[in-house]
């Protein structure tokens, strides 16, 4: 039996300690007619080595095409030395650090992580996770409407130009609790949050504003001007934001006049890998003011019986556990190890280092639209300054060009169809530090193929 | 055991102009410029530490946890068993971790056929009629579920049934999670036995039940005997019943939440298919549904077209399932833990599933009796334990001044992680025990006579008790202090 | 600078402390004429992500071959959790445990080692290795010559079923000391050696005779004549064993009446990837007797100053630091990582799982051989009971179909022809527990097809 | 820093029928048979255990060791910096890992352009004419090298020379390698500033002198000033000289071997080049020839041929070097310590390459400078530093009555590890000190802060340092007992 250690002469020994005659008798409360007839549609169990088998057949399925899509998660250098220390047991292994005592390593480790999310972001306060960047947008609106005590109306506004799965989650998320997601558009020149738009809110009450930066067309929005615009309203700013891109970027904590209020976003950029989505972690901040309305664990420093410093989870009180239905979420377990994954990303990459990162990935994406613009049938679509990623409009359907690329061993970007159909053929390219010039050079020459191999469906505008 | 003293924080092996610069990319001869206004003006204050010193550094900080690797860890509701490393290396294999989670369906077909087979074999296990693995927890598993049961009472047009039952020994999860829908969470008690009041649930039940939310084995170590009297009740008055499966290990291979009519589940697989906790996380929560509520499965759910080699897989969206809850997750969920439980699966196979079970309720029943031997008193002394049991120690804490806490405490000085305390609420003093099924007889029997140990330190030497541990990097910490004066960052002297 | 945590402040006082003008002054006292004035033949240097992808490119090139060689490192599952393990920080970059009470750790690993060679073996004691197989058998030969009091002549018997290149290391390995190393002929029928072959050598000093279970043919020895043989003539007998095997076959220590002297033989079977060659670890086991004779690190278990067992090293004036010019041997620096790796290896499968890999091994060559010694030219070479190798005859020159089997994506086997040119074409298959049924059948139809596809250059006998 | 406690044996784990049997193949329904008499009759006593129990306890027992990833470890003469982990990652790369040395060449071009690569640019940085990558560690190196030296005599007709010289400081492996060679070694003093007493070589060398092994930086920690002269004459002597480059990295990118007219040399490439050491090892002991040596190299050796994209790669056997010493290794050497050691030296590149001996020699001197200003005795006073440097403790032991030994155990106390003590034997009550390059400044006043307690300790409490270490999983072990009366391995009860 894989895992279990009991020998026969254990088995013996126990069930008459307990007094039973055999394991069938320590299941006698379960009612007889709801037993278990069979599982047969489980197969039977595999040695590591058959599953290690199965498992290298399915990986080389996928094998390992060479990638330009982002639209939320992004491939990055991770130094060698973080998951060899995320893997050792005793951060892999552990429980939520409830006994402070046995957890200093863990506790110590998140409060590094809070330390580093501040002072990325420009917050006072940042709890230990929640779990993606999606949801952590969802637990914004859901916190901005606990936090803004003077509005009532519920009301959030997201723009047009956020991650559009986030939206997508913000409203699964809110519904129940009746909030009123609300969207902005955006100037179509520059892909950008149009000001204008807000003006027919200007006398509403305006709970929250959402500003994502760089927005998911990679496109930078004017932070200051839509910032102050919220505050002036009474609504409160959450920022989303790509933490690499804070190497480069003013921080939340300064954005207008008084700072975002509510800072989120994914913390997948910092070491964590692609790993078909997940697990990834949600970062979280807020101002000191707005800390007891935070969802998710956040840890402290204190001192112990002799006064020597030591670390504790804390303001429990906020949580499920302790405040069951008057909790500020359900959250209980959240994404501690990539949290600590992130934490020795940006021990290891320091300020400098990472905006080393950004430049690397603004530079490499520059090149990527210069050489791909270049091609008949290829252009920008907008005209503002981008971070990592950038929209290009095609001269016709984007999926099967997306499909002869793949042919070729190459994930040439995310197609906007669906999302966006206002843009036409469009498609989200990106590229980071992980791209090389010749990486460049292979996609262009790529796309410059599949285009002219295919005759182009229609002409765009 | 000893744990090595206290390591300072990152920061301070900092130095301006240190730096761990093998790791960084090139500087860019021709930086592409950001607007002034959109400029950050000066660097943050993170740690400028040598690669070095990172290594050693998080090492260190290592050695200063307990975990499954190092120690048994009889945390009762959160299934401490041993992670295989199997998991592990599977879901690291290159091809899976470099996989973007939007690459087409070319570079997505292995993936994709172990999460669908991993669908499958989670309906086969809970009864149920269809899965979806996005939830990226057990409480996001929750909030999938209820979301659910409310989407279908809409959809019928039944827009008053906002009320959810729970019983006082339910998670907290159970009624966050209720609030967090828009429902309200309401209680109902159990009886002495530990079952739940069936004469306060049918007053309870009525035009505004959703649903109710159960854990089977409960959360009170025990076997909920008269489910099906339960379900008859609450689906009698049109309420959906949810089962919370963080403990689905106690019945595995043995009874189905499916079979016991319940309409819709969620699974810690992260508990039950021993996914490492991480320290917290990540988890991975994937939701079952009975026949009512297929459609409002949260998007998206793998699919599969054709058999055998022409067999084909898919993420459905909203095309598919228009009538969805939505999207919960950024992308998938969290794709590398469902890999990890999927490898778990597959070794181990159709029999492994139910000595699951039976192993895990085996070790829970021999480690009660032992303790009761040994002096302690069991909460339920009348019912069989299920994986877990819960131990009272009133008697202690009013006789000795020796309370559930300084019991835990102590157990770390003696090598063994704290069992949970003061959870469930509604028992006094308690501590809920799990040893699961990976841990041997010669373990059980250690921390038996450590227990033993204790107990006879509460009569001889009760500050012993009291003032434990004693062995840790830190001692007790002062939590009021740390609520009170909040230290939440480090904040670097100005230069 | 990577791995260089100086800042320039850091120079500065550090220069200041020592008194000292600048770096280069530290280096005063090597005469100017000597300093190095470039290093342009070394390229600038890559930080980790270059490294990364360059070194990702070169393990491209080299792919993943199906692999049926054996000769000496063999192809097995490795649980998950052994370099998990090993890769640990305090195994992996730990030094030689010179100080026990910090390497306490490392010492009651080797001890656990000894005691499970020793187990396997039926020697009584075991050293913590040497580098490999071939410089085991080597070390072997010149530790007999020690032991051997009686003889003088220093001749040692290498039959020619010995690993050749066991036989290579053995004759560099010892010439300078002055032995004899002398080769016995085998059967040609069987692949045996020759029981009469060692007539010769009736009336003669002998040292010691090297018997290698199973045989580099893969065919098992008569182990127990020919102990006995040498052990009537005064002669130590060395065993050279594949320790997978001897979950199946009779430890040396029970061969013959007295049991062989010395054992040894290359631990990589025992959880070391294949790994182009290395790093793998060499075993040596031998009589208490001989315990000073024996070359290597030894750990003792002792008690502490407060009476607690603990592991230390022990016996040490047997080694080079201590005894120099005197010493069993030069060897300083081994294989202990690795060694920590058979140990974890050998407690995960226990007698019975290791019984179980060898029983598999035998199984899966025994359907290797049948299903390519069915194809029409070839055939098996010897009659005797194999183990997990065979060697088979094919009607033309190897190594061409070993190319052709190669273009396929199959590694085929080692061509005997430069170190049997007497058997004419032939090849030494292996299939251990990681070969399926699948992959023989692959191999088979490839080999068909080879064979199909190019006519026989000659006929064989 | 204080350690964890003793850890049981793995056999105490076990019990009969238990074992980790996910890692085991199906029983053979039909397994071969082998002959009665060559059959095993009883199973081995190897340990019945479970996975997790294997996984606890080698997790736990590594918590029993230091190490570099958790210690400063300043052991002179062995180089323990910092490992990256990189070069680790790469190694790992499942192409290399999975690589049958007897690979066809279609199959090894990757790698063996990586060893041929390394083999370049150890000629650079050594000054050699040709590397052979086979010897698997410093002493395995050495045993070639001397062998070269022997075959080259001997390929002159020149018999009689078999005397290798070495300074009476010389690491234990030169005289052991001289005698495993069938040489015998020759000892020459060093005058009282540590180089070479040019007087008694010039004496000791003649028609029997075979050669002379060296270090330079030699393990005194001081730079052989007048090398050019000890060549002169040992080469006039007609004997060749040796290099032990195990304090290669002393000199990395400042001068080279070559340059200095060696012959041959050994490098520790676990050393200088950084791969881990393993608690042990493996190791890697490249050896470079100058012209002399250039046919006796050691098999196999890595040809190149073609060029750009049609380069090919191979290993060149018998044929191509026809006087070769022969083959040192079943196959080609340490291959997973080559590839390290090669991703390591890429990283460094040729700027890295200098700055290695640059900083290892600050560092060094810089904390020579400051353990002086703290009261510690130098050995060499009047020498600059090298990448190491001997303190003596002579006055320390004959005054207060503590040892080199006992400053060592108490530093295990203090949170380093000890450094190299009683090494080279020339100076009384020594420690070797090598910090290293990786360390940084904050480190290093930490261990001199260290050293100064210890100091103060020795006048105040002396029985705190002899009696140390104090706080280890054990205390000072009974190393005569473990001598006398020998337990090299655990036997089981009999059942
Ligand atoms: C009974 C029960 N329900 C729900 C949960 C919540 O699961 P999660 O922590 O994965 O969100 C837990 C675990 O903490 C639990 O024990
Ligand atoms: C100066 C010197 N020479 C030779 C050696 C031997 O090297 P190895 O231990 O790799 O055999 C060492 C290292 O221990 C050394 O320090």
């Amino acid at each position: 039996m894989p895992f279990i250690p009991h020998t026969e002469a254990d088995v013996t020994e126990m069930l008459a300690a307990i007094g039973a005659s055999d394991i069938e008798a320590l299941f006698e409360e379960i009612p007889v007619e709801l037993r278990v007839r069979s599982l047969a549609g489980i197969p039977a169990g595999l040695n590591e080595q058959q599953v290690m088998q199965l498992m290298y057949a399915r990986a080389r399925m996928d094998g390992r095409p060479l990638n330009f899509i982002g639209a939320g998660a992004y491939e990055h250098h991770i130094p060698a030395a973080v998951w060899a220390i995320v893997s050792r047991g005793e951060f892999y292994s552990a429980y939520t650090p409830y006994q402070a005592e046995a957890s200093q390593g863990t506790l110590q480790t998140i409060y590094e992580y809070q330390s580093m999310i501040t002072a990325l972001t420009g917050a006072e306060v940042a709890n230990a996770s929640v779990y993606d960047g999606a949801t952590a947008v969802a637990e914004a609106c859901l916190m901005a409407v606990r936090a803004n005590r003077k509005s009532t109306a519920g009301r959030v506004l997201l723009p047009r130009t956020l991650n559009p799965h986030y939206r997508a989650v913000a409203q699964a998320s809110t519904g129940g609790q009746g909030l009123k997601l609300e969207e902005i558009p955006y100037v179509r020149e520059r892909g950008q949050t149009e000001l204008e738009a807000l003006a027919p809110y200007a006398g509403q009450d305006v709970t929250a504003l959402v500003i994502q930066q760089p927005n998911f067309f990679g496109v930078l929005e004017d932070v200051d001007a839509l910032t102050d615009w919220a505050h002036a309203r009474g609504a409160l700013v959450i920022a989303t934001v790509n933490p690499t891109s804070l190497a480069l970027l003013k921080p939340p904590g300064l954005w207008g006049q008084r700072g975002a209020d509510i800072v989120v976003g994914d913390g997948q950029p910092l070491g964590c890998p692609l790993s078909s989505g997940g697990p990834y972690f949600g970062f979280m901040a807020t101002r000191m003011e707005f800390v007891r309305q935070m969802p998710g664990r956040i840890v402290g420093r204190t001192v112990d019986l002799d006064g020597r410093p030591g670390f504790t989870l804390t303001l429990q009180a906020r949580e499920q556990h302790i405040r069951r239905g008057k909790a500020t979420s359900n959250i209980c377990t959240n994404q501690g190890l990539l949290m600590i994954a992130g934490t020795i990303y940006l021990a290891m990459m320091g300020a400098e280092g990472l905006e080393r990162v950004a430049s690397a990935c603004m530079a490499r994406t520059s090149e990527l639209v210069a050489a791909l613009a270049r091609l008949p049938g290829v252009r920008t679509a907008f005209s503002g300054t981008r971070f990592h990623e950038a929209v290009l409009l095609i001269d016709r359907p984007v999926a099967p060009v997306l499909e002869a690329l793949a042919a070729r061993g190459i994930e040439g970007g995310f197609d906007l169809a669906e999302c966006y159909p206002e843009l036409g053929p469009a498609l989200l390219v990106c590229a980071t530090e992980a791209r090389s010039a010749a990486d460049i050079a292979t996609y262009a020459a790529a796309l410059g193929e599949v285009l002219q191999s295919a005759p182009a469906a229609r002409k765009q505008a | 055991m000893t744990l090595p003293m206290c390591e300072p924080l990152v920061y301070e092996f900092g130095r301006a102009g240190r730096g761990a610069r093998g790791q960084w990319p090139a500087p860019e001869s021709n930086p592409p410029a950001v607007p002034a206004a959109l400029r950050r003006a000066r660097r943050a204050p993170l740690p400028e530490v040598s690669e070095l010193d990172v290594v050693r550094h998080y090492t260190r900080l290592s050695q200063l946890n307990f975990s499954i690797d190092t120690h048994f860890y009889p945390l009762g509701s959160c299934t401490m068993k041993y992670n295989p490393r199997a998991c592990n290396a599977a879901a690291l294999l290159p091809e899976f971790l470099g996989r973007h989670p939007l690459a087409s369906a070319r570079h997505s077909q292995g993936f994709l056929e172990c999460m669908y087979e991993l669908q499958e074999m989670l309906k086969e296990v809970t009864g149920m009629r269809g899965v979806a693995l996005t939830p990226m927890a057990g409480a996001h598993g929750e909030f999938a579920g209820v979301a659910m049961i409310r989407a279908y009472h809409r959809a019928r047009g039944d827009l008053a049934r906002n009320e959810i039952i729970v019983p006082t020994a339910a998670h907290g999860t159970n009624p966050a999670t209720a609030t967090m829908c828009g429902c309200v969470a309401r209680e109902v008690g159990v009886g002495p036995d530990g079952d739940v009041d069936l004469a306060a649930l049918a007053a309870a039940v009525g035009p505004k039940t959703a649903g109710i939310m159960l854990t089977n084995p409960s959360t009170l170590g025990i076997f909920e005997r008269r489910i099906t009297e339960v379900a008859r009740i609450v689906h009698a008055a049109g309420g959906l019943l949810y089962y919370d499966g963080a403990n689905l290990n106690a019945i595995l291979g043995k009874v189905r939440p499916g079979d016991m009519e319940f309409d819709v589940l969620h699974m810690n697989l992260h508990k039950t298919f021993s996914t490492p906790h991480g320290g917290g996380g990540p988890g991975a929560g994937a939701v079952g549904v009975g026949p009512r509520l297929l459609p409002f499965m949260p998007l998206p759910v793998v699919a599969k077209s054709g058999a055998g080699e022409a067999a084909r897989y898919r993420w459905q969206g909203e095309q598919d399932l228009p009538q969805s809850i939505g999207r919960l997750t950024g992308f998938n969920g969290n794709a590398g833990v469902l890999l990890r439980a999927y490898v778990y699966m597959r070794m181990l196979g159709r029999e492994g599933m139910s000595r699951v079970g039976e192993y895990a309720t085996l070790n829970s029943n021999y480690l009660l009796a032992r303790l009761q031997q040994a002096g302690f008193v069991a909460a339920y002394p009348q019912r069989r334990a299920s994986h877990e049991f819960i131990l009272t120690l009133k008697a202690l804490a009013q006789q000795q001044g020796v309370t559930a806490m300084d019991v835990a405490k102590r157990l770390l000085d003696l090598g063994f992680h704290a069992p949970t305390t003061y959870f469930p609420l509604l028992v006094p003093e308690c501590l809920l025990i799990e040893p699961t099924e990976t841990e041997s007889k010669e373990t059980l029997d250690a921390f038996v006579a450590a227990m033993a140990q204790i107990l006879r330190e509460a009569a001889t030497e009760p500050d012993t008790v009291r003032g434990a541990p004693h062995t840790m990097p830190v001692r007790r910490l002062d939590d009021v202090r740390a609520a009170r004066e909040l230290d939440l960052a480090y904040r670097p002297p100005a230069p």
